[in-house]
């Protein structure tokens, strides 16, 4: 029986009562994209600043529970300064984290195998890992890397 | 209390299950309903030794099943004060069921620029299917909005129904608990030239109702909100609207004659039943209203406003301040669903906290996105009551809190 | 036989029945399978100990109803061979599945002129609701008439399908039996450019299917019919041809968003399963094919026809040219429904006679009109087979029909 | 338990083995009108012929079996040479006959009372009284009195 320290890890709850990188960047430059939750309405938003491959700023904004907004701020500290590539490569092996459950009741399908991640390293994104023994609180996980994503992806094909 | 509820808790197999060493404190209803036992024999009964399709056979279990079906149909429409069974037609369920109005009815009678009125706190399911056909056709939506005491703000009632076609309103609110005053609402409709949708999937489990002394044009509900089996819904309209409707979804029983031309359509209720109809699951719901007949609908509504009472109480001695309520703070016109927040905790991490000691409550916008947007918030938790819940279970609510806010506190120690 | 029909019957508690002191002999699968214990357990069990709605509570047993909802939904999608469960939404039944595709995908792909292709052994529930989409939007429908032996006839095949936007066709006749060979259907409609619906209402139940395999774009079927409960079916499409179809049913799980103004769609499949869903009725599919999956469709298959064949022998040499089968006289692409016919006597009074004896077969159109006039005839009865039914239920067959024919002769004695 | 004998007397056999009134009318003047049972399929067809709220004559067709043909041969041999007023009598005095599970399978609303029709005589149509045993083929025995009732209607609101 998972209890709820397995849940609310003493880092989760930090990243929850103080989220790094909160606030706005203006729209252009930055990119802003709105993720939802449609089972719980929590909501995710994004400003990116994208310039020449590399992911300069990440601000974040919305509401939602301890997990979504520590997963949020976690995000947004782990690719900040990093290059699309590198941002997209962590969001894969944080997908594969959380993907054991979320296959099954998501159907989303993780591509990512152990193999091509295994040099990711997540940092304090493990903790998120008691997540997957709390199936329905996966999508609050994994909200702002879906959002993160398809924000990217417009970026991208905006090009 | 006047109901016995350790006798009724006894007929639910599901809330006599522990869970983490907790006895389990279902307050969830107004998601879905616990069964009691008799609805899981009767249904069980007849799948072991009636069960066949139905308006089909000659033969004997052919013929017991139709008749028990249609018993079954019978006996919804006079729980809900129907002239007739053939004003009564099966649906899954009733989002089913307003989407049947919205599909038939409305792509009939509503052209671009036509208004349907709906109120602030509609569910999805009374909202999108006027959303899609504003899409296809162009009609207008109007919302009467809600007041302070999250009652509907009837101050310019006339005015917003003046010229609009239909009110589609609820008779109770899934967020609120607040109760509507439906042969009010009619009355002014009516003037105003409108026809009237009642949603009763939250009123026809925990009140008295009576679509004809609401003197509405349709109404729908659910059966797993009373005690039903999932799968199964109903959708009550006036029979001369039901006739006029042209029929929604195409297929086997919805049907007089079908050629390579063509295609007539069955009597009515059976014009809107396309296919074979959730059989087991009308003969579980008829149990499911003998049930609740049993009790009486009285005594059912008696028993949640008292136990609403006491919780609403209880919840302002132990937090005051501290935890918002969104709904009425009087029982008058109120039903037994109790939102809540702490202002500083989001509702899924108290419904998690919840969890760990057994009490089920509900986390989220409860299918009613635009309420939270006019509340201003993302999501309440919700602890909703029935005719099997008791202080006891709001105690074990309570005391679940007392933990939640202590362990989210800015400082926990 | 390869299959011990007696273990098998001994999970059905309905079969264990008397009537009129005959033991009964159920043929009406075709119309609605039986169900054997386990489904009735499953079904049971989930309501006494993990009953919640679905996809919205973070409290444990709502967890555990989300899960195994949804690995019901892998059950089915895995039972007929889809890539993934997100191909598979959740309906009322089949009827409500072809209803889905017509309004979402036909509104959005068809105008007027475009041609739909059907055959003349098509169930209503593959007519009506192209008839609705003609009558609505003056679509054309074209039909592949069936020949001699009751099998399409594909002479003109590729003449009908010219042009075609898509071809709607039954993998298995619920009148004649036909098996239709559903891939080289396919490639022939490819080939002209048409998409391709599967009515697999009656084929799922009977025979291994595998929607890759067959290529096709859309598939329908309904629990009932494969020993699973009332009030369920589901829609198998490709992933890419779900995204592009715009919603069904609007109300709550099949949203993202809601607004004021509007309101944005969920991911496939939920996108089409507005409302609460069939949850119960799901873990019951669900438990139902692990039934026939526990004995093996292949085998399944191979004792119907067997036992079809040993059926139409006896018929054969009982009655000779007296009684005319309407149906494929080999057993090749065949499944178990034998439809016959006294020519001067109606089949309503075969099947009361029968009745009399326990034996339930069917009598009527079988909601297949249109082939009836192709074969100028208002009604046949209809003995349909599965996996419980044995020699001994032909004989009794046999038996009643020697009797009603007795009855029946104009000069009785 | 009720046998085969309750359903199928003799009677019914002789009407339906040799219907009376079986043929066509010219339309018009006669008046035609078509009945189905869209559960079994069985199909009536009616001519009509009403002059001076008398029915001359009544020509019967269609297909089904032996209770709704055998009940529509006896309908056109009960009104023919009645006047309208005095078939609809009959009918609602049959469908009387036929309500106790009509009304309950059926929800048709049978507004006949025992006293109104005290002194209808059915004669030989009493012999479908045992229909009443089996309900699923009552509407196969009120199939040609709904389209005799529906032809009836027809006729007057056309002139
Ligand atoms: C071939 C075929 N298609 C469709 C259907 C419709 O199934 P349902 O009534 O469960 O929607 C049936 C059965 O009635 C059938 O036999
Ligand atoms: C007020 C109201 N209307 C409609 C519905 C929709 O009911 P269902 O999901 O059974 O269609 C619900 C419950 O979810 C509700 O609370």
């Amino acid at each position: 029986m998972a209890g709820l320290e397995d849940l609310y890890r003493e880092i989760i709850l930090d990243h929850y009562r103080a989220p790094r990188n909160r606030g706005e960047l203006e729209v252009p430059p930055a990119h802003q994209v709105e993720g939802f939750n449609p089972l719980c309405g929590d909501e995710v938003i994004l400003y990116l600043d994208v310039e020449n491959g590399m992911v300069s700023d990440v601000k974040i904004a919305g509401q939602g529970c301890s997990i979504s907004q520590a997963s949020t701020s976690m995000m947004s500290a782990a690719v900040k300064g990093r290059s699309v590539a590198e941002a997209r490569t962590i969001t894969r092996a944080f997908k594969a984290l959380m993907s054991i459950h979320e296959s099954k009741i998501g159907g989303d399908d993780v591509d990512a195998t152990a193999d091509d991640l295994a040099g990711v390293r997540l940092g304090d994104l493990e903790a998120l890992q008691g997540v997957v023994k709390f199936p329905v609180r996966i999508k609050c996980a994994t909200l702002a890397w879906n959002t993160l994503v398809q924000g990217l992806d417009e970026i991208e094909s905006s090009h | 209390m006047s109901l016995d509820i350790a006798r009724i808790r006894a007929d639910f197999p599901l809330l006599a299950q522990e869970h983490n060493g907790h006895r389990l404190v279902y307050l969830d209803s107004a998601s879905s309903a616990q069964k009691p036992q008799s609805v899981m024999h009767a249904m069980d009964e007849f799948m072991e030794h009636s069960y066949a399709n139905v308006h089909r056979g000659v033969y004997a279990i052919a013929e017991a099943a139709t008749a028990r079906f249609e018993a079954a149909r019978a006996t919804v429409a006079g729980f809900i004060g129907a002239r007739e069974s053939a004003e009564l037609a099966f649906t899954r369920n009733a989002t089913e069921a307003i989407n049947l109005v919205a599909h038939s009815w409305g792509r009939t009678n509503l052209a671009a620029g036509d208004v349907v009125v709906l109120t602030e706190m509609e569910h999805h399911a009374n909202i999108v299917p006027w959303h899609m056909l504003a899409a296809e056709r162009g009609i207008e939506l109007r919302w009467i909005p809600i007041d302070a005491e999250y009652r509907l703000d009837l101050t310019n009632l006339d005015e917003t129904l003046s010229g609009a076609k239909l009110l589609a309103v609820t008779a109770m609110s899934n967020v609120l608990g607040t109760v509507n005053d439906i042969p009010m609402l009619v009355r002014a409709a009516r003037s105003a030239g409108a026809h009237v949708l009642v949603d009763a999937s939250q009123a026809a489990p925990h009140l008295p109702i009576d679509v004809q002394a609401w003197d509405a044009d349709f109404a729908v509900l659910t059966a797993h909100k009373m005690l039903g089996p999932s799968g199964i819904g109903a959708l009550w309209a006036r029979r001369e609207l039901l006739e006029a409707m042209p029929p929604f979804l195409g297929g086997g029983e919805m049907i007089r004659d079908v050629r390579k031309d063509g295609f007539t359509t069955n009597d009515v209720p059976w014009k809107f039943e396309a296919g074979t109809p959730a059989i087991t699951e009308a003969i579980g719901w008829g149990a499911a209203i003998d049930y609740l007949q049993g009790i009486g609908m009285d005594a059912v509504h008696e028993h949640e406003v008292e136990l609403t009472r006491y919780a609403l109480d209880a919840l302002d001695a132990e937090f005051g301040e501290r935890l918002t309520i969104y709904g009425p703070s009087t029982t008058d016109a109120r039903g037994g669903v109790i939102s809540f927040l702490f202002p500083a905790i989001h509702a899924h991490d108290v419904s998690q906290v919840l969890d760990e000691e057994a009490v089920c409550v509900r986390a989220g916008h409860h299918c009613a996105k635009p309420l939270m947007r006019v509340l201003q918030i993302p999501a309440t938790s919700r602890a909703s009551l029935y005719l099997y819940n008791d202080t006891d279970d709001v105690d074990a609510l309570i005391v679940g809190l007392t933990h939640a806010e202590k362990f989210f506190a800015v400082d926990p120690t």
